[in-house]
Formats: structure tokens, C-alpha cells, sequence
């Protein structure tokens, strides 16, 4: 089995990072999404970007054919920004495709084929109606052992959620702080998709009521909206409609050049210094569904290559399709001891005022969950945060000088995870 | 005698038939669920299909509100939930199936550890796969 | 833009090769397929695999969603083989998903990260009925501004061949002549859909009907049958059904490792010393669609990177889709000039005793064409062709030092190139 | 004023209203069809929506009879196929469209060049988006 202390041949530098708006955008087709990202990220490009400079595109997406009826994206993508005749490679790993195709970039740059690339990830998810996207994001589980038991996508993370509860004596609480946190942080990420804090929601709901001459409902703290079934229905038990993250259109780019090259683009970009990623069996197999060995793993081979450890990262973006995922990332990653996670929620720990923000973007679950645009946009916030650019989610109280990022697929089947350094 | 393919198909013949197979490696004795062609523990391929008891413990659940399209035709909704579960079975293996006979509107009241035994949906109706299901034992 | 001149960090070989039968498997589920070829393939390891020294899998697969409903493959077809926790990434351009999951595995091994890397490809195609198949085969194709055209796939291939037909002056004759060349090298090729030449594809459907009591047709010839509309019925003009590929299942895996360690694995390993890659705009907006411009682009790479012409190239594995995409193909590589791959095909230049044999395997005309598996099927014939394996179809008068798999993605929106080579 | 989004359902809605738009580069000049927001050939982004004649010649074509879906529906089959074409418009750029007004059951009297002229399918009918066609000129 590979050990995590082999080194890429190169070093690797991100140079630029962007972002559609995250959201429902009834017009615009994947391909005007990425075109969105595409311009955000140029400007984001300090010292300019010629595109003839880029040699190569990856672009993350896991089921443009699902979602769009539209199959080989990668070279449409570079035909819309006009990159052809660059290779153009799509990657699928379902929801941590983003974060793969971000991997590849690294793979492509260090074998010392191309110095310049661009890495990108979309999903237009909007178009189809609810109950076809509960199909298609089964898709990403074992139709013929998992969905074939009623099991959605949803479903499988509710089941790991249950595992969960029951193994450390947990009730619903936990998911609820971290739907908080994040919904507070997605308030002030003017690009997310629910770009407001649950405590805005339940008053501007109240407003309503009220405007409306309904009944007000009687919520004083999010707790109360949270527990209230009319405004927070069931998904799948213990999951609710504010744990789950929402169906989403957008994309997101990030310029990756050689180490070497850096300067020519900007004197303050990122190091990638860590890449790990994992692969699991389905779900239904593993015998302990309270971690997801594949993030372990990963994480393991990026903390090594990186030379770094859990405690020495200041910020993660981790994957928050689910609340109860968000629990579990912070267990595999090594920030709290299993079963500490939650306590850690409870507590406020991961709060941006916390020892350990996680999810500075209002994750997933705030900021939305294109699926494979997902993990190359927690990138879009490190580079943000890393830069002090971040606006009024800036994190003004510590020197965020490492960062990190897991993107995980389907249940665990995949999760990819990379570290960020600025000097 | 030559073994059935190691298949889901193969898999969805027998429950049809009211059992619960795995495919077991003649090399290290290992169980693998879902059945395959290669054995998971020592990567051998000398593996032969072997019955299970069919019954185990819940390891997780889920009582979805907001079910697969197949859920809803059969008349799963809001208002009617299902309950789909991970049970361990008592030989050390995995399978996931429909949980029958418990509170799936009260989900609370589910418990993981329940022991279960097997049940065979549709096993009798023509053109239709059968389905694996479980039902709180005793 | 990437000079082709750019070289890779390591060597890479190829010291594995395998594949399932291709065909239509009922029973078979694409974990299943995949699991037939990687046996084979680790049969053809002459030094034998320890399976536990793989270190990643990269699997080309165009559409499982459409075709299976079944998303996030790659870390399926790891737990199906046993490579769980390895990092296992799906790789997809449409039908070059295999070849440029081969090439992922070469920048990975080339980035130093690997040394032994699993490359697979997969495609289960027949579980959906041919209407639905024709469907997601569109959508490789623009969903929003060709297949709402009315194109199909073999539609767009269709007009390139009427304005290859019209540039040229042609008429069908020389499509007819590749279709009666693959088919009679697929009869040699006992894991092909269709084993069997078209000479005794007819004379069995003769003595069909004549056991039958039914009026036996009056065909002498290949070409009697061929222009026969009962036996050869139009799909989209000028392509009829033995111009297209069939709809096939089917699997093929390629073991690649950093060349300095190839001989722990055998002593005849191929040398992977060309990888060329490009992408091209859909069909409409290309001013020219007599040539496919991502080829080119490819192979131009490739040879230089490799160092070597096109008349070096003793055989070739080529994209035949459809027939015409075969001449092109043969123009494109260099081979021959634009124009000339249909003199060249009428005079049996790309036959089996011909000057540049193509497409030994049968191509995916005969041999199949389970999509994200051509690309790594065509590495196989190459296999087994430059180590003396390849049975009755064995060229035997020529020294096959030097041997090109060119695989296509759409019609054109992808290519992707490699040369091998043994010493 | 502000330009429509260059997207697929702004080209759309314009077909509704018989009018094949293509997007202009106001930097060089140039013609994007289909409509894109980055200039195809400055990468400039200052694009704007322009008329086409709506003329032009047929590049290449098929007639098809295994057709999509879509087409089957609408009635067409291996005794009735129907032609798609790839259309070189007199401004210099290229559409796919459907081709009437041609013997779609013998494609060999079709000819590659023949002049062409826009048709606007379905412009009236509620409900249903508008198909862009063309047929021969004269
Ligand atoms: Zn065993
Ligand atoms: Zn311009």
C-alpha cells in the first residue's frame, strides 16, 4: 500500500481561485456556470492571466448525464472559455469529484507535463424535479445493494447518524449547532446559496407570518425553528430538512501552476503541500459506519506528505453534505477523538470564533452543494481566507498560514483531502 | 457442479427462491456479502455459494420521508414512512433491506441492536423481483 | 500553448494487459465485467501480481449513470478486485474514457507519486433497450444545440462522412471495404462480439435459410450483402448497420509501472514512450469536418514526445465508431494523406497483409465497443500483438516494434494518442 | 440596455420569436454561434446579441433512420426518416438544424452546398419551444 511520505516531483502552487454564484439559475446550463467561475477566478489572477498559458483542464462533475442529459463536459467546458485544443479531462468520484479533478491537476503538473492548469468543477442540478434528484444522487450509493433496500442518499448518511447516536448516546442535538454555524457563516458568504443565519430566517419568516395576517410562530431561538417539524420537516429520520445540504447549480475554478511559475501570476499564492486520497467498500459493508475510513486514509497521506499535523491546521472546509458528516470529518481529520465531534459542535468549538472554524463558508450545507463543484469551491474559500480576502467573513484573529480541505463521495466511498500552505 | 455467476442477478434468483445467499471462499473460509467472484480477504477465486441463516441485529436505520421514485409508487410519502436498514448478520457479514414490523413514523422508538430475521417480499408474484426485508425476531 | 516536446518525469511501461469478452452479457453487471478483465489481466503479468502492489486505479467508464443507473464506479470496481483503500478515480470523455484513464495513470506514475497503477475500463451497455441507448449515446454529442437538431450519434458521423464523401468525391464503397477489413480480423479474435468475417457471416445466413425453407439470398460477395438494404439496412445516411459499432459489454484493464521497476513484473514489458492528448469545439462550429482537429493535436504530441514518425508505426489501433471514422483516423495519424485513407482502405493497404495494418483486434466495429473500455481494449490487442500472443491473428512477417492506439471521445471533442514500443 | 444572457434559453426564446440571434464581439468583431459570453476569438467579454439572415449553404447532413427520441415521437421511423443538417450560415459561422423540404427517404438527391434559407418550427404553439430548420432557398 502507498506510503503517504512519497513526495510529488514538483512543487505546486494555486494561483488563482473562483466561484459562480451558488444558487438555482433557471437559464444558465452547466456551461454558463463554468464560464462564471472561470472569469471570477482570471480576476482573481493578481498579476493577470493570458489563457493560451494554460496547457491542460480537469473539471469535476458527477452527473451532467443525469442532471442534463448533456455527457463529455470537460472539453464543452474549455470550448466555452476558450480553451480548445487544450486536453480536457473530466473526473467522477460522485460528490468529492471536484476535489479529485483538483488532484489530477496536482498528478498532471508534477510529472512534469504541464506547468499550467486549469482545474474546475460543476453540477447544474436545478433542472430536474426533486424526486428525480433523490434518484440521481442514489446513483452515487449501490443501486443494486443499497437503493435496492429503499435506501436514498440521505437515507444512507441518516443511517450512519443512527450508528452514531446510538454509539455514543446522542440525541438530535449535535446536527442542529452545526446547521447553526453554518447557516451563521453562509450569512456572511454573499455567494451562498442561503447567504443568511437561521436566527434572519426565523424572524424574516415571522415578518411574514405576521405580514401576512397567519399565525406568528412562537420561535425565540434557532433551536426552536430547528425542532418545529412544520418548518423543519423530516427527510430521513434523524436527518431534517436543515441538515441536509441544498440542491444547487454552480461552479468553480482554481489556477495551478509549478512552484517555480508561481511568481509570474502572484507574489501571495498557496502552496498545495499535502494530497491524500481513499477509497471505501459501500456502506452497507464496512463494520464501523460511525468514520469513514476512506478520509482517514486520505488524510493520513496528506498530513504526511505535508509534513504537518491535525492540530496545526488553522481552518477546514470539510464536507457538510449532512450535518452528521460534518461530525465525522472533524473525527477522521483528527481535530477531536471519535465522538468528540459532536461535543466539539455543542460547544462551539468549530464556531469562526471557535479553537477550530470549520466550514467558514457556511459549507455545504449553507453556501450549497453543486456536487462536483463542491470541493474545488472549499478551495475558493482557503484562498480567500488565506489571503485575508474573505470580506466580512474574514477570520481577522489568527494567522491562518495552513489549511485544509475534504471533499468526500457518496458515503465515504471516496474522500480526497489537500493541504494549503501560505508563507 | 458449476456455480451460478457470482451476480446481483444470481443474488435476486435465490431470494426469489426464499434464500438469503453469500459467497464463501473455499480458500480461507471468509464470507463475502454482496457475493462476488473474488474473495475480499485473500483474493482468491475459488468461491462457492453458501446459505445464510438470515438472521442478525440492526447495525442502522433510516425512516424516510422523502423517498426512492420505486418508494413513492409503492405508496411510501410524508405521511407514511418506510424504513430501510443495515443489519449484521449473526455469520459476520452486511446486507441492507427494508425494515418491516417497526414504527417507521416513530422513528425513536427503532433500536439499533434489535435482533431481526429475514423475511422474502414478492416472492410469489410473477415478473416482479423479489426483495429482501426484515422483521423484528419473535 | 503545450509543446509536444515536453517529456515526462519517469518511464512508464506496461507490463500487464486484459480484458473480459465483449459482448452482451445479461447477467453482468459492470462490477462484473470489470472483475473478468482484471484476472485476465493479472494472468498476463508474467512474473505475477501481488495484488496488494497496486497503488491506485484510474477506470474509464463513459456513462454507468445512463446505462446502469450507477454512479461513482471507480471505488466499485476497487472493492469488486480488493483494492480498497486505494485512491480510485473515474475518468470520462465519452468513448476516450479509456484511453484517458491510460493516460492519468501515466501522469500519475510520471508525478512520482505511484509506481503501480491499475488502468481499467468499463462500459455495461445492453441492459437498456437500443431507443434509450441511442439517447445517451447523444449525449456526447451537444444535447442543446446538435441532438436538438434531430442528430443522433451515428448522425453525426453520418454528415462527416457526406462531407467527406462530397470533398472527396466518394461514394460508400470505401466505408463498405473497412467494415468487411474488421470483421474478417474480428473472426480471428475469439473474444470479440462479432468472431466472425462477413464471408462467413453471409454464407451462414444462407444455409439459415435455405434449413429454413426461406428464399436464400442471392449474395456472392461481402459487398452483395452490404449494399443488400434487408441485410444492411440504413441507421443514418451514408452510415448503414455494419457501418456502426455495436452496443456492447465489457471491461479491459491495463497494469502500468514506472519502467524501472518493469522488471519485477516481467522481462518483455512495452515501453509507453508517447502520450498525446487534445480537444476540439462539437461538430457544428468546426470549419472543417473531414479531419478531427483533437487528433492531430494528439498525435502530434505524441510522436514528438516519443521521437518518432508516423511511418514508423508498424500497427495501429484506431477509433472506428463508424467506418468513416476509420479512414479519417488513418489521415489524421499521418498515415495517410487527407483523402487517401479511403484509397488506401479500397486497396487493402490497412488489411492484416497490408503495408500498415489497423485495427487487428477487429476494431470496435467487430471486436465491440463498450465505450469507456475501447480505449483501454485497444492496448490489449497491442499486447498482445508486439509480444507474439496474439494467436490466429498474429502478424507474423514484420517486426512490431513500434505500435499507436488513437481513441476518440464524441465526434471529435476528445482524442487521445499513445505509442508503445518493445525492445 | 442590458444584453440577454448569452445562454442556450436566451437563443431560444429569440427563436420563438423567428429570430436566429448570434452573439457579437464588440472588441473584434467577431461572430460566436452558438452564443457564448467570451469572445471565441479575443476572450474579451463585451459580447451583444446580433440578427443572422438567416441564409446560408448546407455544409453536411444526414437522414436518419434509428432517430432520438424525440424525433420517434414526432413520428419519424425507418420507413420516414428525417434529415438533420449542419448549415454554413452566410455570416460565417455554423448551426445544426433540422433540413426540410428535401426527399429525406433518398438522401443520395441531396446535395452538399445547396443553398438554404431559416424556418421557424413550432413559433406558434404554446408551451412548446420553438425548432430551428431550414430548407433549400428558392
Ligand atoms: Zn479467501
Ligand atoms: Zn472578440
Amino acid at each position: 500500500m502507498l506510503s503517504g511520505k512519497r513526495r510529488l516531483g514538483r512543487g505546486i502552487a494555486v494561483v488563482g481561485a473562483g466561484m459562480s454564484r451558488f444558487g438555482a439559475f433557471k437559464d444558465k446550463a452547466s456551461r454558463d456556470l463554468f464560464v462564471d467561475a472561470f472569469v471570477d477566478m482570471q480576476k482573481s489572477v493578481d498579476k493577470g492571466l493570458d489563457i493560451t498559458d494554460i496547457q491542460s483542464i480537469f473539471v469535476g462533475n458527477f452527473s451532467s448525464d443525469l442532471f442534463e442529459g448533456q455527457g463529455h463536459l470537460a472539453p464543452m467546458m474549455a470550448e466555452w472559455v476558450g480553451l480548445n485544443p487544450c486536453p480536457a479531462t473530466r473526473v467522477e468520484d460522485a460528490c468529492a469529484s471536484g476535489g479529485v479533478a483538483l488532484r489530477q491537476g496536482v498528478l498532471a503538473i508534477a510529472s512534469g507535463l504541464y506547468d499550467v492548469v486549469l482545474v474546475g468543477g460543476v453540477e447544474k442540478m436545478t433542472n430536474l424535479p426533486t424526486e428525480r434528484v433523490t434518484d440521481a444522487l442514489a446513483a452515487a450509493s449501490d443501486v443494486l445493494y443499497e437503493a435496492s433496500a429503499g435506501f436514498t442518499f440521505p437515507g444512507l448518511y441518516a443511517a450512519m447518524a443512527t450508528a452514531y447516536m446510538d454509539k455514543y448516546g446522542l440525541g438530535t442535538e449535535p446536527f442542529m449547532h452545526v446547521a447553526i454555524k453554518n447557516h451563521k457563516n453562509g450569512g456572511l458568504n454573499p455567494k451562498a446559496q442561503f447567504n443568511t443565519s437561521l436566527k434572519d430566517l426565523l424572524e424574516a419568516r415571522k415578518v411574514r407570518a405576521r405580514d401576512r395576517g397567519q399565525p406568528v410562530p412562537e420561535w425565540k431561538t434557532e433551536m426552536d425553528f430547528l425542532n418545529d417539524p412544520a418548518a423543519n420537516p423530516l427527510v430521513a429520520w434523524p436527518m431534517r430538512l436543515f441538515d441536509c445540504s441544498p440542491i444547487t447549480d454552480g461552479a468553480a475554478c482554481l489556477l495551478l501552476v509549478a512552484e517555480e511559475i508561481a511568481g509570474n501570476f502572484t507574489d501571495r499564492p498557496l502552496r498545495l503541500i499535502g494530497s491524500g486520497q481513499g477509497s471505501d467498500s459501500s456502506l452497507l459493508t464496512r463494520p464501523d459506519i460511525t468514520t469513514i475510513g476512506s478520509a482517514r486514509v486520505a488524510a493520513r497521506q496528506a498530513y504526511e506528505m505535508a509534513g504537518v499535523a491535525s492540530s496545526d491546521i488553522k481552518i477546514a472546509e470539510v464536507h457538510d453534505c449532512f450535518t452528521i458528516a460534518e461530525l465525522i470529518a472533524t473525527e477522521d481529520l483528527g481535530f477531536f477523538a471519535p465522538g468528540e465531534g459532536a461535543k466539539a459542535a455543542l460547544e462551539g468549538r468549530t464556531a469562526r470564533d471557535g479553537e477550530r472554524p470549520i466550514n467558514t463558508s457556511g459549507g455545504l450545507k449553507s453556501k450549497g452543494h453543486p456536487v462536483g463543484a463542491s470541493g474545488v469551491g472549499q478551495v475558493v474559500e482557503i484562498w480567500h481566507q488565506m489571503r485575508g480576502e474573505a470580506g466580512d467573513r474574514q477570520l481577522r484573529d489568527r494567522d491562518i498560514n495552513l489549511a485544509l480541505a475534504h471533499n468526500v463521495g457518496g458515503t465515504g466511498n471516496t474522500c480526497v483531502v489537500h493541504i494549503f500552505e501560505r508563507r | 457442479m458449476a456455480e451460478a455467476e457470482f451476480t446481483a442477478a444470481a443474488f435476486n434468483r435465490f431470494l426469489k427462491e426464499g434464500k438469503l445467499m453469500a459467497a464463501r471462499c473455499r480458500g480461507c473460509d471468509s464470507l463475502a456479502l454482496p457475493p462476488r467472484s473474488l474473495c475480499p480477504n485473500c483474493h482468491g477465486s475459488d468461491m462457492e455459494w453458501t446459505p445464510l441463516k438470515g438472521t442478525g441485529r440492526l447495525a442502522a436505520f433510516s425512516c424516510i420521508a422523502v423517498g426512492s421514485t420505486r418508494m413513492v409508487q409503492e405508496g411510501y410519502d410524508r405521511t407514511n414512512l418506510y424504513c430501510s436498514a443495515v443489519v449484521d448478520l449473526d455469520e459476520g457479514v452486511r446486507v441492507s433491506a427494508q425494515l418491516l414490523g417497526v414504527e417507521a413514523n416513530r422513528p425513536e422508538t427503532i433500536r439499533v441492536g434489535t435482533p431481526l430475521k429475514a423475511d422474502y417480499l414478492d416472492q410469489d408474484e410473477e415478473g416482479k423481483e423479489a426483495a429482501l426485508a426484515f422483521r423484528p425476531q419473535g
